[in-house]
């Protein structure tokens, strides 16, 4: 079996700003495998966010192919791009973006209603995957009951719920403290390794590093380091 | 229009100078004295007439009796026996005033003003004809107009002008059988000419050395399908009258 | 300063904020309109019974009642001399008089109108009965309303018998010739009105140099022998009529405002949620509230103003073309409204300006209502987005 | 997933509420604006309706032809038997009132019983005294009453308050009517004027006289018969079906005049006439409605501006859920086809409340109304100073369609802008809070 997930050839990205072209990805050539726990680091600006927005198919590439497996991402349609994204990719935020009138377990439940699923068949997962992520007494809370960390957590069990092969996360833990961060990172490499899905994440906090397979750093849109 | 104005000029010139010796044998009548005549014929000092007043409006023909005392020109009295609405009714004149009394309202109103030229029970007749209290002659300056003859009988017409400004009908044209001083017709004109009213003199009687009608038919010219008939069922002439009869007194129950 | 960042701030707004003008302008033209054209239907009718009948008031025979037709013959008068020297276009002469019309030998009661030729105070469509110069030994010529011709089924050309009565008393009846049936526009002189001649009517009722009534341009004095009655006291059916039609109005107009005002309302709540940060950022930046507020209502204020510019942009050009066609109201002409067949809208200055100052503030209102709670807000909160849920 | 989002919508103020609140007023100010308008108009329809047309009227042609004579000889005979006929041959929900319209003269004596004054009055008779007669509720006549009280014993009479007033009668005074009799017999009867009537118009003021049906069948000898029999419908009915029935009712009596009733006269043929074919108000109804689609587009024009203006703005308050829910993999027809369904569920929720808002200040203003004028003017009968409002079907589904139509254009015009958007921005939105 392939264990190739995604891969980069060539990808640029420029967005305009005005009447300046700005260029946020030079030429990047990447590949990600199944199942790894790696990090994206670099400075603001240095195209982290850009690169994970390509990965998770929101945005197309200027120039240059993004391949998922075998399927080149570029050539999508809006749809199958969606499809893609529903079906392969889940998202984890800075700012948890967790709707604020919904249960935890409604919001972990979104996705796979997104997914065509009805509520009845896929409880039992929910009720699992919160409980992997510890917050089973809390299951019923808004999230505006719940600390940042677990804000988080219920942001990764949203993303992990619908067992995807791939897990994006901007800067997961850059609005908790050192404490919640190691918590979430954690949790997260325990995940990963429990449902196989890879996870990738964009950070410029140095805690991170001890937990993660592979390190890329950027800066001004290309890749710096890949360790 | 002015063809008719010509026209019109035309004719009176072929009456002047054809007709002429016509005119000088109408002068030799002597329209007053034959309206007078009548007048005597019909007037008498007292009267009594027990009749029915037949009322057809176009829909529907509906008959009121009444007894009637008459005195001169300016009094008079009549009570409705018939039919049970208008029962007891009663209506006075007194020199040119008329009230009416009605036992259902106990009442005795004045007929006076506008309320004069409504309809009398519906008839064809105003309450100012009935109200019509003087002689021909007396309120008319008659000039003789023509003799037409119809049925073999030659009618004297008369043109009767009003003396008085105030005198409802201005004109009229009367159509007298000189010999026995009986109207066959009466024509009432407006003012200015118009034809209004046509009154039919029927059934001539002599009672008590007249010769009185005992049918009059009025008709109303401008109204389509209507006439009332007034049959004089009982006739008496130069009664005596109680006073009362001709006092306000008698309007009650 | 607050008025430049106003000003930028409102024009950042784009697609929000235009929404809003052409909202409020849309609402400022259907009230400048309907206000106006309530006028206009309003002056018109006003204009049209004073034109064929109020004048500038009466003075009217004593005891003369429109409403008591069988008194009418015992209510005329001689013209005073104070009112005959009058100019022609001062005053007109009227008689009124009871008759009997007989369209198709029935009996019709009707009111005879005579009224002089020469006047020009009153505008009636009676130029053929001016015009006709022929003796009326034949026919009187008659003109009569559009909605009594159709009532009596009568046409122009018709000859029917008209009874009535002289001066003394003595009944009279003539034929008379239909000459036109012209548009009266206003029921009270159409309805049942035979109109004559003054000088013709006044021959045939032996009532020479009487009138019954004599409308005037202007009140001149108390005359002797007449009672004066004002245009108020001629026309108060429908003034009160009017009046019911303002509070009506009024109530639409009112609605109309509710809308605007939570249009505008809204859009500053949302205004404000969405710009919490930049609110925050103010206060950080050392900015009193009490100055965003301002700030902001002078955005609210904007609005208005440029609402004001684009209902005159659009509104102008409309009512312009409006005021040239008017409103086609021809099938209400013979209605019991005095109307005639198009309205033309009357735009009155003061009226618009009062209704705009109003619009203004309210508009000011409803901006200023949801910003004033930025007084009490938490500038941390606001800069994290998190002061308003 | 539907069952899902709603779950949210009810729980988010600012999804739920804004919007919903917008459509409700939006709603209710046109269910409002119709009511009002069809309230003013059809108060003069009414006020014509009650007074002299009704909304149908039964009337003999030949009374018709002569309206302007008032001739009561050529009136209806056989009311009970028309009553009946009319009962079994038309709508059920049209209830119907006997009336005899009268002209005569109204003589006033003094202290002797002599004619002290006389005028020429207009009247109307109708069933002031019947427990199960609606006449005096339909013609407000106790409001309208100035002075005094209805007829209720024999031969009663109200008139109009400057009529009295130049009469000089006062309360109790007896009068007589001086006219004409069904069959053109003379009519002369007394009544006692009992009440005084302000209508609120000049010439019925001055020349208005109400008496009781069976009083003037008495006195004008018109035993079962009457001028007219005025059909009036329920209030809710709209005066655009009256055409309908008329032609119904009219093609009715064409086979009932085939066997008349023993009573009436050869040339008698009943005709029935909508108020529309009456005193013009035919021609005054198409203004109206011209005027009304007039003021009500303008108004849907303007609320459905707002409602755009509102979805705009809560589309772009949402847009950190729309982002989110694009991440997810939604895709964006499926995003915009559920964002119609909601807006279409705030449409029917907030029309739904805003009927019952708007139809409440309707029913307010139909039942109690709302006093404009000042105070001690009393409401008259045909122009007064309370503004009444009319609930109608027509004015909900007015208020309705544009309040559902809205919301879902609203929503949608709003979400094209999120459909332009690519994700990445939507995203980047999202991040932005």
């Amino acid at each position: 079996m392939n264990n190739k997930l995604i891969s980069f050839h060539e990808v640029s990205k420029i967005f305009k700003v005005g009447d300046e072209n700005f260029t946020a990805l030079r030429d990047i050539n990447l590949e990600i495998k199944t199942g790894s726990f790696m990090s994206f680091v670099g400075p603001s600006g240095s195209g982290k966010t850009t690169l994970l927005n390509l990965i998770g198919g929101l945005d197309v590439p200027t120039s240059g192919d993004i391949f998922f497996k075998d399927i080149k991402l570029s050539s999508l349609s809006r749809n199958m791009m969606a499809k893609y994204r529903r079906e392969n990719i889940g998202f984890i935020f800075q700012t948890y973006n967790l709707l604020p009138v919904y249960s935890v377990y409604e919001n972990i439940l979104l996705p796979l209603l997104l997914n065509g699923l009805k509520e009845n068949t896929v409880r039992e997962r929910v009720i699992d995957i919160v409980s992997k992520v510890g917050l089973l007494d809390q299951i019923k809370k808004k999230p505006s009951q719940l600390s940042g960390g677990q804000c988080q957590r219920v942001a990764i069990a949203r993303a992990l719920v619908k067992d995807p092969l791939l897990i994006l996360a901007d800067e997961p833990t850059a609005n908790l403290d050192s404490k919640n961060s190691l918590q979430i990172l954690e949790l997260m490499k325990e995940l990963n390794q429990q449902y196989k899905a890879a996870v990738v994440f964009s950070t410029h906090d140095e805690k991170v590093t001890r937990y993660i397979d592979r390190e890329i750093g950027l800066e001004d849109g290309k890749i710096i380091f890949d360790k | 229009m002015d063809t008719i104005y010509i026209k019109k000029l035309l004719s009176l010139f072929f009456f002047i100078f054809t007709i002429s010796p016509l005119l000088n044998l109408a002068e030799a009548i002597d329209a007053q004295k034959l309206l007078k005549e009548v007048d005597d014929n019909l007037w008498s000092n007292t009267k009594f007439i027990s009749g029915r007043l037949i009322i057809d409006n176009g829909r529907k023909v509906r008959t009121l009796t009444q007894d009637s005392w008459m005195e001169g020109v300016e009094r008079s009295y009549s009570h409705y026996k018939s039919p049970a609405r208008e029962k007891g009714t009663k209506m006075l004149k007194l020199k040119g005033k008329l009230w009416i009394y009605t036992p259902r309202t106990n009442r005795k109103i004045l007929i006076a003003g506008h309320l004069l030229r409504q309809s009398m029970m519906g008839s064809d007749l105003s309450y100012e004809d009935m109200m019509e209290d003087h002689k021909l002659s007396q309120s008319y300056i008659a000039t003789f107009d023509r003799i037409q003859s119809i049925k073999e009988v030659k009618y004297t017409i008369l043109n009767l002008v009003a003396r008085d400004k105030k005198t409802t009908y201005q004109t009229r044209r009367v159509w007298i059988n000189p010999k026995d001083k009986t109207i066959l017709q009466e024509e009432r004109f407006a003012k200015t000419g118009k034809l209004l009213k046509k009154i039919l003199f029927k059934d001539y009687e002599s009672i008590d050395d007249r010769i009185f009608p005992r049918t009059m038919i009025f008709k109303d010219l401008l109204k389509k399908n209507t006439q009332t008939t007034y049959k004089f069922d009982v006739i008496k002439f130069d009664l005596d009258i109680p006073d009362h009869y001709f006092s306000i007194s008698i309007l009650r129950r | 300063m607050n008025w430049d960042i106003a000003k930028k701030n409102f024009f950042r707004q784009g697609l929000r904020a235009s929404l809003n003008v052409f909202v409020t302008a849309f609402s400022i033209i259907a009230l400048i309109f309907m206000l106006s054209l309530l006028n206009g239907f309003q002056a018109q009718a006003t204009r049209n019974v004073v034109n064929t009948d109020v004048g500038g008031g009466h003075y009217i025979a004593p005891g003369f009642d429109i409403l008591s037709p069988t008194e009418w013959e015992d209510h005329t008068v001689k013209i005073p001399k104070s009112l005959s020297q009058l100019d022609d276009k001062d005053k007109a002469e009227v008689l009124v008089q009871q008759g009997q019309l007989y369209p198709n030998r029935r009996l019709y009661p009707v009111q005879i109108r005579g009224i002089s030729m020469n006047q020009s105070l009153l505008k009636l469509p009676l130029d053929n009965l001016f015009n006709f110069q022929k003796p009326i030994e034949d026919l009187i010529p008659a003109v009569i309303g559009a909605k009594m011709a159709k009532k009596t089924h009568l046409n122009k050309g018709d000859i029917l018998t008209l009874k009535w009565r002289d001066k003394s008393g003595a009944v009279d009846a003539k034929d008379i010739l239909i000459i036109d049936v012209g548009d009266m526009l206003n029921p009270r002189v159409d309805d049942g009105v035979v109109w004559l001649r003054l000088d013709h009517l006044r021959f045939l009722t032996d009532r020479a140099e009487e009138v019954s009534w004599v409308a005037v341009r202007n009140y001149v004095g108390p005359i002797l022998g007449f009672e004066y009655q004002s245009v108020e006291l001629l026309m108060a059916d429908l003034l009160s009529l009017w009046r019911q039609d303002r509070i009506n109005s009024k109530i639409l107009w009112a609605i109309l405002m509710v809308l605007v005002c939570i249009s505008v309302f809204n859009t500053q709540i949302l205004n404000i949620f969405k710009r919490q940060k930049e609110i925050g950022t103010l206060m950080a930046l050392g900015m009193e509230p009490k100055r965003i507020v301002r700030i902001f209502t002078l955005e609210g204020g904007l609005a208005a103003f440029w609402a004001l510019f684009v209902a005159i942009l659009l509104g102008l050009p409309f009512f312009i073309w409006f005021h040239s066609v008017g409103f086609d109201v021809s099938h209400l002409s013979e209605s019991t409204l005095p109307i005639r067949e198009t309205i033309y809208p009357d735009y009155q200055p003061l009226e618009i300006i009062y209704s705009l100052v109003i619009v203004f503030v309210l508009i000011v209102t409803a901006a200023w209502l949801p910003v004033k709670k930025i007084t009490k807000m938490n500038p941390t909160m606001a800069l994290r987005g998190r002061a308003i849920k | 997933m539907i069952v899902f989002l709603f779950r949210g919508i009810f729980r988010d103020k600012s999804r739920f509420l804004f919007p919903i609140s917008i459509v409700t007023i939006g709603v209710a100010l046109v269910v409002a604006l119709v009511g009002f308008m069809e309230g003013v108009f059809m108060g003069m329809i009414d006020m014509t309706a009650n007074l002299d047309t009704g909304h149908l009227r039964l009337v003999n042609k030949p009374f018709y032809d002569e309206e302007h004579l008032r001739p009561l000889d050529r009136s209806l005979a056989a009311q009970k038997e028309t009553l009946k006929w009319l009962e079994h041959n038309t709508n059920s929900d049209i209830t119907w009132a006997p009336r005899i319209r009268w002209g005569a003269l109204l003589d006033v004596p003094d202290v002797n019983g002599n004619t002290k004054s006389q005028t020429p009055v207009v009247g109307m008779a109708l069933d002031f005294k019947s427990s199960d007669s609606f006449e005096i509720k339909r013609l407000h006549l106790v409001e309208s009453l100035l002075k005094g009280k209805l007829p209720l014993g024999k031969n009663e009479m109200v008139i109009g308050n400057q009529l009295a007033h130049s009469l000089k009668v006062s309360l109790g005074q007896s009068v007589t009517l001086l006219g004409q009799s069904f069959d053109g017999g003379l009519v002369a009867d007394n009544y006692t004027i009992v009440g005084f009537i302000k209508f609120g118009v000049t010439t019925m003021d001055k020349k208005m006289v109400l008496i009781d049906l069976i009083d003037a069948q008495n006195t004008f000898y018109m035993d079962d018969t009457v001028t007219d029999w005025l059909g009036y419908f329920p209030s809710s009915f709209n005066f655009t079906n009256y055409v309908d029935v008329k032609n119904k009712i009219n093609f009715n009596l064409n086979t009932w005049i085939k066997t008349p009733p023993k009573d009436w006269a050869k040339d008698d043929i009943p005709i029935t006439l909508s108020i529309l074919d009456q005193q013009n108000i035919g021609s005054m109804v198409k203004t109206f409605t011209l005027i009304k689609s007039f003021v009500v587009g303008i108004f849907t024009f303007l609320m459905m501006l707002v409602l755009w203006n509102a979805g705009v703005l809560s589309g772009i308050h949402r847009y950190g859920e729309m982002g989110l829910r694009l991440a997810f993999g939604e895709s964006h027809w499926k995003l915009i086809f559920t964002l119609g369904i909601e807006g279409l569920f705030i449409g029917i929720l907030g029309s739904i409340v805003g009927c019952i808002i708007g139809g409440t200040f309707t029913w307010y203003l139909q039942e109690i109304g709302l006093n404009m004028g000042d105070a001690f003017s009393k409401s008259g009968l045909m122009i007064n100073d309370v503004v009444r409002a009319r609930l109608t079907l027509d004015g909900f589904i007015q208020g309705i369609i544009p309040g559902i139509f809205s919301s879902v254009t609203g929503t949608l015009i709003a979400s094209l802008a999120i459909f332009k958007r690519s994700e990445a921005n939507l995203f980047r939105e999202l991040e932005a809070g």
